[in-house]
């Protein structure tokens, strides 16, 4: 294992003390429980939006704590979800008294780890909700299972119900606003290599030169097939084809195109997925709107992309145009 | 002879040494299926209940137990965090206040750790995950229990049990869980949660044979 | 070779295509020769800020196109720097009537290819002026070799030199300003890994699991020295020694702090050692009043980082800080 | 028997065949002390030499030799577009208007070229660049001319030097081009640019001595 890191039991921390160095103007990093919190928090009288999940994913969740996105960011250890103590703690130090929306990203450890954590909040009268966003339509959903992950579509939510937050929108808004953002997003990833969680050492998995996981998730886990490398166009249909039959997506639609690096991939060819992604949506007649194109929702070093489409109308474009002030999402 | 507070910190001390031991076969599992953290995530819980309990001296098995449950939901994070965390808290309720618990207390509190790993997590059995482990190891309590050995012999049945258990769920395709987004590729290998807790059971009960 | 490709050839013209797809409210580009033009070129009256250089080191150049930086950016082939036509396009498009500025990174190949631009602008009768950036203390600087580098530093000149130019400084001055930014600029830079180049097909060099590359450039050529690998600590003192006894940076000095990715390394790790990097600043009495962390100077998928410092005045402070709305840099 | 405007498109073509065979090789050289592009860079230009010399049939070896030039400099980017775009230039300048070039007159060329390229690149014979293959080059063009001999043994003799100036830069340091990053570890390594000027000087020979 290759990692500019010293032990890594101690990665997540010394990493919040470089957040926390390089960010003095949009937040604060409490530790014990670890939490990135907004410079400014609480905000008297508006919704605390808070997220939180494992780390490695940056700049998700900490990236987007300041104004207009997210009030708290709780990272938990490396692809681990964080506890509800610390989840508890992000929530106390950013509620202004109208309330605080949890976006949790649906796997069972956070899904436990927030729902406990609501609990908690609940017994000292903040009033919390959570909303899971599960956007990825690698996974067959089923009431039998844990149902899809939440992948790059969290960013939207976060990025729309932090403006509506902003703007002071009552914490009914912002929870029916993210169950709708939850609604009309649809993500599929697919990987060239792995990551390497430091605490493991190597590899989270093996692929063959001349192979690709398609419907990867974010956390080393396998994706949902391995098959034959492909060219990008062949790879960003093997994306967009099952984002756009999910919904379903229609031509006349008009979309948010979020192309997103894993980590690892250059920008080169980002942006040349991004491209033939942008071609392949014209001919089905669907009009990208706005686009996001970058390693905002990250697997460590995984070379691979996801792409995620946001059905948009004014009230999300509009939202999704706010101003933000955050690490990662500046506008 | 009944089962102590004394008798939990020892069988929380053993399954701290397991879990250390086994710490990266559970890493190495969870990255055959899952996100390669399990043995790191209960190695750093269990060290940390280790270290509480070396401060804060619980005087009875339900204040054992409990502290075991807070440290770990603190601690561990994950799905296992939440669900072992319930599974030592629900364990804690049904215990009471007892000072010492007897073959079948211990049986019922195994039981009750399991119905809470059960209502936080819905999974069933076949579903590939640590219930595969835990409700054999259930049953082989109770019945053990019920013929009349002692509480080292429960427990030596129960981990019997997981271990089978846990070896069963080698061929399932996992419905819960970040083995589930795997589909039928998740097949073909041991669940890291039903590992555990097989391990964590065998530790428990070798702590009360070695007091036997 | 893994990439998200279709023909090696192509790679820098479709992913040209996603560019402006993905950014049209910002920028334009021209094909024939491919050049990245700010969306509102030529700004009359205002001295167009022009760079560029071989691609695969996005988002530089073309990702700080836009106002309050550069006026268009030149993209070559993968590590080859462009050709003078495409160079002197790029003047032809923007120059607004005060002449335009030239940011060259100093390599032969960039400083042959500028030069021979600006000497057909100016038969054209632009008042053109180059500034070569030589900021990597890795490399001995000596009369008798290439000399030195150009790295991390490019950005904090197009970005500075940008911000004077959106204020209407005239080309005497941004020019002068660009030298004091060179002056005062220096950087170091590691790798863990080697990239690959789209047209060779294979890591660009060779390292063992316990090797490193210090002193690497971003073009994939092999660094200074390759040595065992060491922690963060470590890694992140072996840059900031020789960048800090070059200039010399001195206690009392104020600083900007870039700690950049070479494109792979994760950002979790990048914040843990730009941490480092704060933490060894302030044992020296060095302030550092602004800070920039990601991956903006890249080699493709190569992992690694490199730090630059950048010893600030109020003058280039209040450059910086100057706002600035490109593709990678916005605020 | 001189040497036209359709030898030295004939010469152009054998030179881009060369190099499109050796792409691959100048590529590898490159990588090892480079970035991997020199053979790309060069095969790029000279396809498009060929391509821009098919449309449009310069007339006079100059016309020639400048579509060369600037073609190369407008396709091959990098250092050596630059600087082999300068040394056909210099080169059509040499040669004036005449419609044949005598031995001499070759000579002279390449001898404006070399110079174009120490101009441009300031680099002198030893730091491991094309210079290296270049200069014994010219020397040994002029001293062949200086024999009476024609310009396709010219050319040959020019091959060979190129050859071994080529061969020689391997245990060279280099002090010039990208290669010089690496100080002491560029050693035992033969440049990429003397390669390619070699390379081209030979199948430039060879293309005269089969019109010969
Ligand atoms: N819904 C569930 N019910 C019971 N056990 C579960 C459930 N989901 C996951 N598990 C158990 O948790 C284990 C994984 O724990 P861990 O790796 O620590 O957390 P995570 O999956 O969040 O990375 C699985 O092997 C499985 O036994
Ligand atoms: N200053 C110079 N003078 C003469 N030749 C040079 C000089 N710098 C570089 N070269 C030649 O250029 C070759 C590299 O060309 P190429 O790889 O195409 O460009 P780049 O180095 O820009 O990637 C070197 O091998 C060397 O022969
Ligand atoms: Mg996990
Ligand atoms: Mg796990
Ligand atoms: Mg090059
Ligand atoms: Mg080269």
């Amino acid at each position: 294992m290759k990692k500019i890191i010293n032990e890594p039991a101690d990665v997540v921390a010394e990493a919040l003390r470089g957040v926390a160095a390089a960010h003095p103007e949009l937040l604060r990093v409490q530790t014990d429980p670890a939490v990135i919190v907004r410079a400014d928090a609480p905000v008297t009288g508006k919704v605390a939006v808070v997220s939180g999940g494992g780390s490695g994913h940056e700049p998700l969740h900490g990236g987007f704590v300041g104004s207009g996105m997210l009030a708290a960011a709780v990272p938990g250890a490396v692809f681990t979800s964080p506890t509800p103590d610390a989840v508890q703690a992000a929530i106390t130090a950013t509620h202004g008294g109208a309330g605080a929306l949890l976006v949790v990203k649906n796997y069972t450890g956070d899904v436990l780890n927030f729902e406990t954590a609501a609990e908690l909040a609940a017994m000292e009268d903040v009033d919390v909700r959570s909303v899971i966003v599960d956007d990825d339509v690698a996974v067959k959903d089923s009431t039998h299972t844990a149902g899809r992950r939440g992948v790059g579509g969290t960013l939207m939510v976060e990025k729309i119900v932090g403006a509506a937050a902003e703007r002071g929108a009552s914490l009914d808004e912002c929870e029916a606003l993210a169950r709708k953002v939850v609604s009309q997003v649809r993500s599929m990833g697919m990987a060239l290599t792995a990551p390497t969680v430091p605490h493991a050492g190597q590899p989270s998995f093996e692929l063959a030169p001349d192979e690709m996981e398609i419907g990867i998730g974010i956390h080393g886990e396998p994706g949902r097939a391995r098959v034959p490398m492909g060219t990008a166009d062949e790879i960003v249909a093997q994306l967009l084809d099952p984002i756009l039959e999910d919904l379903p997506f229609a031509e006349g639609d008009d979309v948010l195109l979020f192309t997103n690096s894993m980590g690892g991939t250059p920008q080169l060819e980002l942006y040349l997925a991004h491209g033939v992604a942008e071609r392949l949506l014209a001919e089905r007649g669907i009009t990208v709107r706005r686009r996001l194109v970058g390693p905002y929702v990250t697997s460590l070093e995984m070379q691979g992309m996801s792409l995620t489409l946001l059905k948009l109308d004014d009230e999300l474009t509009e939202l999704w145009d706010a101003p933000v002030h955050t690490a990662a999402l500046h506008w | 002879m009944g089962c102590t507070a004394q008798d939990i910190i020892a069988a929380l001390k053993a399954g701290a040494a397991v879990v250390a031991e086994h710490r990266d076969e559970l890493i190495q599992l969870d990255r055959e299926i899952g996100d390669a953290d399990h043995g790191e995530n209960m190695d750093r819980g269990f060290r940390a209940v280790i270290a509480k309990i070396e401060t804060s001296e619980p005087e009875t098995p339900a204040a054992a137990l409990k502290l075991a449950a807070t440290v770990l939901i603190s601690t561990v994070g994950g799905a296992s965090g939440p669900l072992y965390g319930t599974a030592f808290l629900r364990a804690a309720s049904a215990v009471g206040d007892e000072a010492e618990l007897d073959a079948s207390a211990v049986a019922k509190a195994l039981q009750a750790g399991m119905e809470g790993v059960v209502a936080r997590g819905r999974a069933e059995v076949g579903d590939k995950t640590m219930i595969d482990a835990l409700s054999p190891a259930v049953d082989a309590a109770k019945n053990t229990a019920e013929s009349g050995a002692d509480s080292a012999k429960v427990l030596a049945a129960a981990a019997e049990a997981a271990h089978q258990g846990a070896q069963a769920t080698e061929p399932l395709v996992a419905r819960k869980g970040r083995a589930s987004y795997l589909g039928e590729r998740s097949a073909g290998h041991i669940d890291p949660g039903a590992r555990s807790t097989a391990l964590l059971l065998t530790a428990f009960a070798e702590a009360a044979g070695a007091r036997a």
